[in-house]
């Protein structure tokens, strides 16, 4: 609400002192997550994620383009953010242009290969499908890696577009009243689970850092599992080092709550898809 | 007389309006005389100068070709770049387009884009398009641009001539002929008028730089070739009331003849 | 005395007075004008009394109005104490964060006991309980740190230990009344230390963190609630703890 | 000939407002009409860049950002219609020396997206209770090939208009002579379809403000029975 320049030096103590005693400032547990609700629609490919207050918004969208010469038979998938004023008003414009979380979330599932690139191809070396997601932070209240994460999976899962019918090297594109659209074949669900590490040699740890926390924080740390417990990325820039130790307990709260996010997304799809059938008919 | 209007431009433009008068003599619903020159620039496929009082617009259209795009296989480009450079008025900065200069080239783009018919701009289709890129640049700004620049566009478009094209099949390569080719049939012409309330009370045709300055509210009318309105776009605060609107339509009415006679010569 | 009600802006507000030609009742009005004082949210727009924000329009005997609206953004007034974080030391003095527009200023010797000599030495970061002194919308605040006619601190100062939260202008306000519901609850039960600042900040300070962070749920829960609601909601905060 | 959502010609598609629900900025509101939905954050009055300082008022500054893409041209060209229709609005000269910034996030377009997005900005101001003259809205509506007027047009319908007409009035604006605030009327059409469609999207912004006005009195009331006022 207010400027937040840095924090207090009693903000910072608070804070800390609680810690040492498994308090958090807003009375969660130290492996809490805070509410998640996961909301689709109403237009395809449109997620908004709320975790706690954090709010984020992904749009996916494609577009028939001609592929890059080096591929001619593979789709693209494109991730764009800003940090923009909306949610981040207060925070000094360095912090604010670090924060690239776009490419963070490119490069999880780009690297995990969740998108199949292969099957967005509509005509080999002529048309191909062109994803976009764009990641709207709408209220930065901590933790946006998670909710942006949570956001752009379910937006793809969720996606549908339209039928295409090739037949010899023409390619009919239909019009979504007339055939339905049609899903995007995604394999797998990555999902990042991040830590705060606090204290001057990060002894303290938390999941799920809220904003007051963040700027206290000496460390940043993300990890990244799929449905099958599989880790795709380990993440973190900068800050105290952190043992071999504290990475493998933090994979391990990893593995669980990467487990409740998934079902909330299922959850979410399955209910979206539901009311869509049910207006359908 | 040049102190006063320096230290209070609004109180010394008061004067004038109180007394309906302004101080370029006009009356408050008689717009700057236009005088065009066609084919003002030969390096461009079509070109036009546009003199409003001391608004000076230059709009220059070059023509290259390109691939169409893949949902519209047959129809060509048209955009449109209003430039309003530090050059024109000490009130623009160096550096970026500013605000003004790019609501103008969107909202350019939006009427003439309806007004042109992209599928003559098809040479071959779903593989090489005529790509129109008309640049409105302003040389002397007094108030008034858009107006200046819709018409500099319009009187541009008329002048436009694109070459004679033959694509070698073979390679794909585009020839272009020596001798300047067809006229670009333009489907509707576009006739502006612009009105300023000015001191949220007098409203005036037309308003210079100086009446711009005290404008608390602009209205501007569109109209085609047949009359019938194209666009009415009213911004700022000031209210400007039903009648006056219907009002304004009627003048604009009587501005389009100007035009097209300023248009025809 | 018109009854309290919602108005939005651009809401004529019925002062009564003789000029006054709106719409609610006509009441006929003794023919001597009087002298209106309006206060936040309310603004002479050519002979009507307009509101110009949303909130509650309140009037008192018929010459004051003025509307209570509930806001985020701090506008520093004078008298109001305020809870600061000292972001920069000038030589004249600090720059205190207070969530207004502008940084207020908190001259060197506005502290009890401050002389040329022995002068506070605040560092960066502090917390500061402190009262506007000077507000005005065309100069920076200025906020002081003692009462100015006694000389003497009466609270304010530096808050060395303890926890500050941010909630809403109007929740403040209505914490800065002592008989808030929710400080009375929490206060049979929890010995604590609350310092409030109506620009949306509150100091707690009790024995251990988790009574800290339990008074602020309570009182940041306690926005929407009534007394009632309030006192429940603190009885089942305490049987959690 | 039905309306895609069989809705009467001059029926408003559902309305929805959430006043006050972003953590960080100083007001917020969410504005739906349908599936076209925006948000929008207000910063004000705050700290100004040294370069749009003005010593006697508040800059005001508006900032859009499309649900899908980059910012490009059309979202400058509605940042500016918001700006021109809201600017005149705000009584800048109480807070000078300062910004107020009205960020507008678009959640979705499915048509009539300006009149959204300047519905959103001004709740957003309300709900930060920055200084405002009067409440404002805006409404749409679209000339159908087959010379019907339908109020509040939906993308698909939008997309086969002969013209569309997006109006915002200020409350005490209507019906007492005064004008429209802004007018954006495109396409082809006579002055007697313009009428028309002023008199459609006037009504249709009585039922908004009226919308608006029920929005903000429960919120204001929700707040204010714990003071007992």
């Amino acid at each position: 609400m207010v400027a937040e320049i840095g924090p207090s030096s009693i903000e910072t103590a608070f804070i800390l002192e609680a810690l040492g005693k498994g308090v958090r400032v807003d009375g969660r547990g130290i492996y809490d997550y805070r509410g998640l609700r996961i909301a689709c629609g109403p237009a395809s490919g449109m997620v908004e994620v709320q975790l706690g207050q954090t709010r984020v918004l992904a749009r996916v969208a494609c577009e028939v383009t001609r592929p890059a010469a080096e591929r001619p038979t593979e789709g693209t998938v494109q991730f764009s953010s800003e940090l923009g004023t909306l949610a981040a008003f207060s925070l000094d414009r360095a912090v604010a242009q670090e924060v690239s979380i776009a490419r963070m979330i490119e490069r999880v599932i780009r690297q995990s290969r969740a998108v199949d690139t292969e099957a967005l191809c509509i005509v080999a070396g002529e048309q191909v499908w062109a994803l976009r997601v764009d990641l709207h932070f709408i209220d930065h209240a901590g933790n946006l890696v998670d909710a942006a994460c949570v956001a752009a999976v379910a937006a793809l899962r969720h996606f549908r577009r339209p039928d295409v019918t090739v037949d010899g090297g023409r390619a009919v594109i239909h019009d979504p009243r007339e055939r339905n659209p049609v899903p995007l074949s995604i394999h797998h669900t990555p999902v990042c689970v991040s830590f705060a590490f606090m204290g001057k040699a990060g002894e303290l740890v938390v999941v799920d850092p809220e904003a007051r926390e963040e700027l206290v924080q000496q460390a940043a740390f993300t990890v990244t599992m799929n449905a099958h417990k599989e880790v795709c990325a380990l993440n973190k820039a900068g800050g105290v080092a952190l043992g071999p130790e504290q990475i493998r307990r933090c994979t391990q709260i990893a593995v669980e709550k990467a487990g409740e996010i998934t079902d909330a997304i299922n959850a979410a799809l399955k209910t979206a898809a539901a009311e869509e059938a049910a207006a359908a008919q | 007389m040049q102190t006063f209007e320096r230290i209070h431009p609004v109180e010394f433009q008061r004067r004038f309006l109180t007394q309906d008068t302004r101080l370029s003599g006009r009356e408050f619903s008689q717009f700057r005389p236009l005088h065009i020159v066609k084919g003002s620039i030969g390096t461009a496929q079509g070109s036009a100068t546009v003199r409003m009082g001391n608004t000076i617009m230059v709009c220059g259209i070059k023509a290259e070709v390109c691939e169409p795009d893949v949902k519209r296989p047959t129809h060509g480009y048209l955009t449109t770049n209003v430039e309003l450079s530090p050059m024109c008025s000490a009130r623009f900065r160096p550096g970026p387009p500013s605000d003004e200069a790019q609501v103008a080239s969107e909202h350019i783009h939006r009427l003439i884009t309806p007004s042109v018919d992209l599928t003559s701009l098809c040479i071959e289709e779903n593989k090489v398009v005529w790509a129109l890129s008309a640049d409105i640049v302003c040389i002397k700004y007094d108030g008034n641009v858009l107006d200046a620049a819709i018409v500099a566009l319009v009187a541009a478009l008329e002048n436009l001539k694109l070459p004679e094209v033959k694509v070698d099949p073979a390679t794909g390569v585009v020839e272009a002929g020596a001798e300047d080719g067809v006229q670009l049939g333009i489907v509707r012409r576009l006739f502006p008028a612009t009105f300023a309330l000015v001191d949220d009370n007098y409203l005036v045709a037309d308003a210079d730089d100086a009446e711009e300055q005290m404008t608390s509210a602009s209205l501007l009318v569109v109209l085609d070739d047949q009359g019938q309105m194209v666009n009415v776009w009213k911004r700022g605060t000031g209210i400007i009331s039903r009648d006056t609107i219907t009002e304004c339509v009627a003048a604009a009415a009587a501005r389009k003849s100007e035009i097209e006679r300023a248009l025809s010569t | 005395m018109a009854k309290p009600r919602v108005v939005l802006p651009g809401d004529i507000v019925d002062t009564h007075t003789h000029s006054g030609s709106d719409d609610e009742s006509t009441m006929d009005v003794d023919a001597e004008s009087r002298v209106l004082r309006l206060g936040p949210g309310l603004a002479q727009i050519n002979d009507s009394v307009r509101a110009t924000a949303a909130g509650i329009c309140h009037s008192k005997d018929e010459t004051q109005f003025w509307v209570t609206s509930n806001k985020r953004r701090y506008v520093a007034a004078e008298g109001e104490p305020v809870i600061g974080v000292v972001v920069a030391r000038h030589a004249e003095g600090y720059r205190v964060d207070i969530g207004s527009a502008h940084d207020a200023l908190l001259p060197l010797l506005a502290f009890e006991g401050a002389t040329k000599r022995n002068r506070p030495d605040l560092a960066l970061g502090t917390t500061v309980y402190a009262r506007v002194s000077v507000a005005n919308s065309l100069m920076d605040p200025e906020i002081e740190c003692y009462n100015a006619n006694t000389g003497k601190a009466e609270g304010y100062g530096e808050l060395s230990e303890g926890y500050a939260i941010k909630c809403s202008l109007g929740l403040a306000r209505r914490l800065f009344s002592s008989n808030a519901p929710v400080l009375v609850a929490l206060g049979a039960s929890v010995p604590m230390e609350i310092a409030v600042g109506l620009n949306g900040r509150v100091w707690i300070n009790t024995e251990t963190p988790a009574t800290t962070v339990l008074v602020a749920n309570a009182i940041k829960n306690s926005e929407f609630l009534d007394a009632k609601q309030c006192r429940q909601m603190v009885k089942e905060l305490l049987e959690k703890k | 000939m039905a309306r895609p959502d069989r809705r009467d010609p001059d029926q408003i598609r559902a309305l929805n407002s959430v006043l006050g629900q972003l953590s960080r900025a100083d007001g917020s509101a969410q504005f739906s009409t349908g599936s076209t939905s925006v948000v929008c954050g207000v910063y004000g009055p705050v700290d100004v860049k040294l370069f749009d300082e003005h010593l006697d008022r508040a800059h005001v500054e508006v900032k859009l950002r499309p649900d899908i893409g980059i910012p490009g041209p059309k979202d400058k060209w509605l940042e500016s219609a918001i700006l021109q229709t809201l600017e005149g609005n705000i009584l800048a000269h109480l807070h000078p020396r300062t910004l107020v910034q009205i960020n507008v996030q678009v959640r979705a377009d499915g048509g009539s997206l300006d009149a959204c997005a300047i519905n959103a900005a001004i709740l957003a101001l309300v709900d930060a209770g920055v200084p405002l003259r009067l409440m404002v809205a805006a409404a749409a509506c679209a000339v159908m090939p087959d010379g019907r007027i339908v109020v509040d047009p939906v993308a698909e319908e939008a997309e086969a208009a002969r013209s569309l007409h997006t109006f915002a009035f200020a409350e005490k604006g209507l019906g007492e002579g005064e004008g429209p605030v802004y007018v954006d009327s495109r396409g082809v059409f006579g002055i007697e379809e313009y009428d028309a469609c002023y008199g459609v999207c006037e009504r249709a912004v009585g039922r908004v403000l009226a919308f608006m006005r029920s929005a903000v009195e429960s919120k204001v009331t929700k707040e204010s029975h714990v003071a007992g006022a």
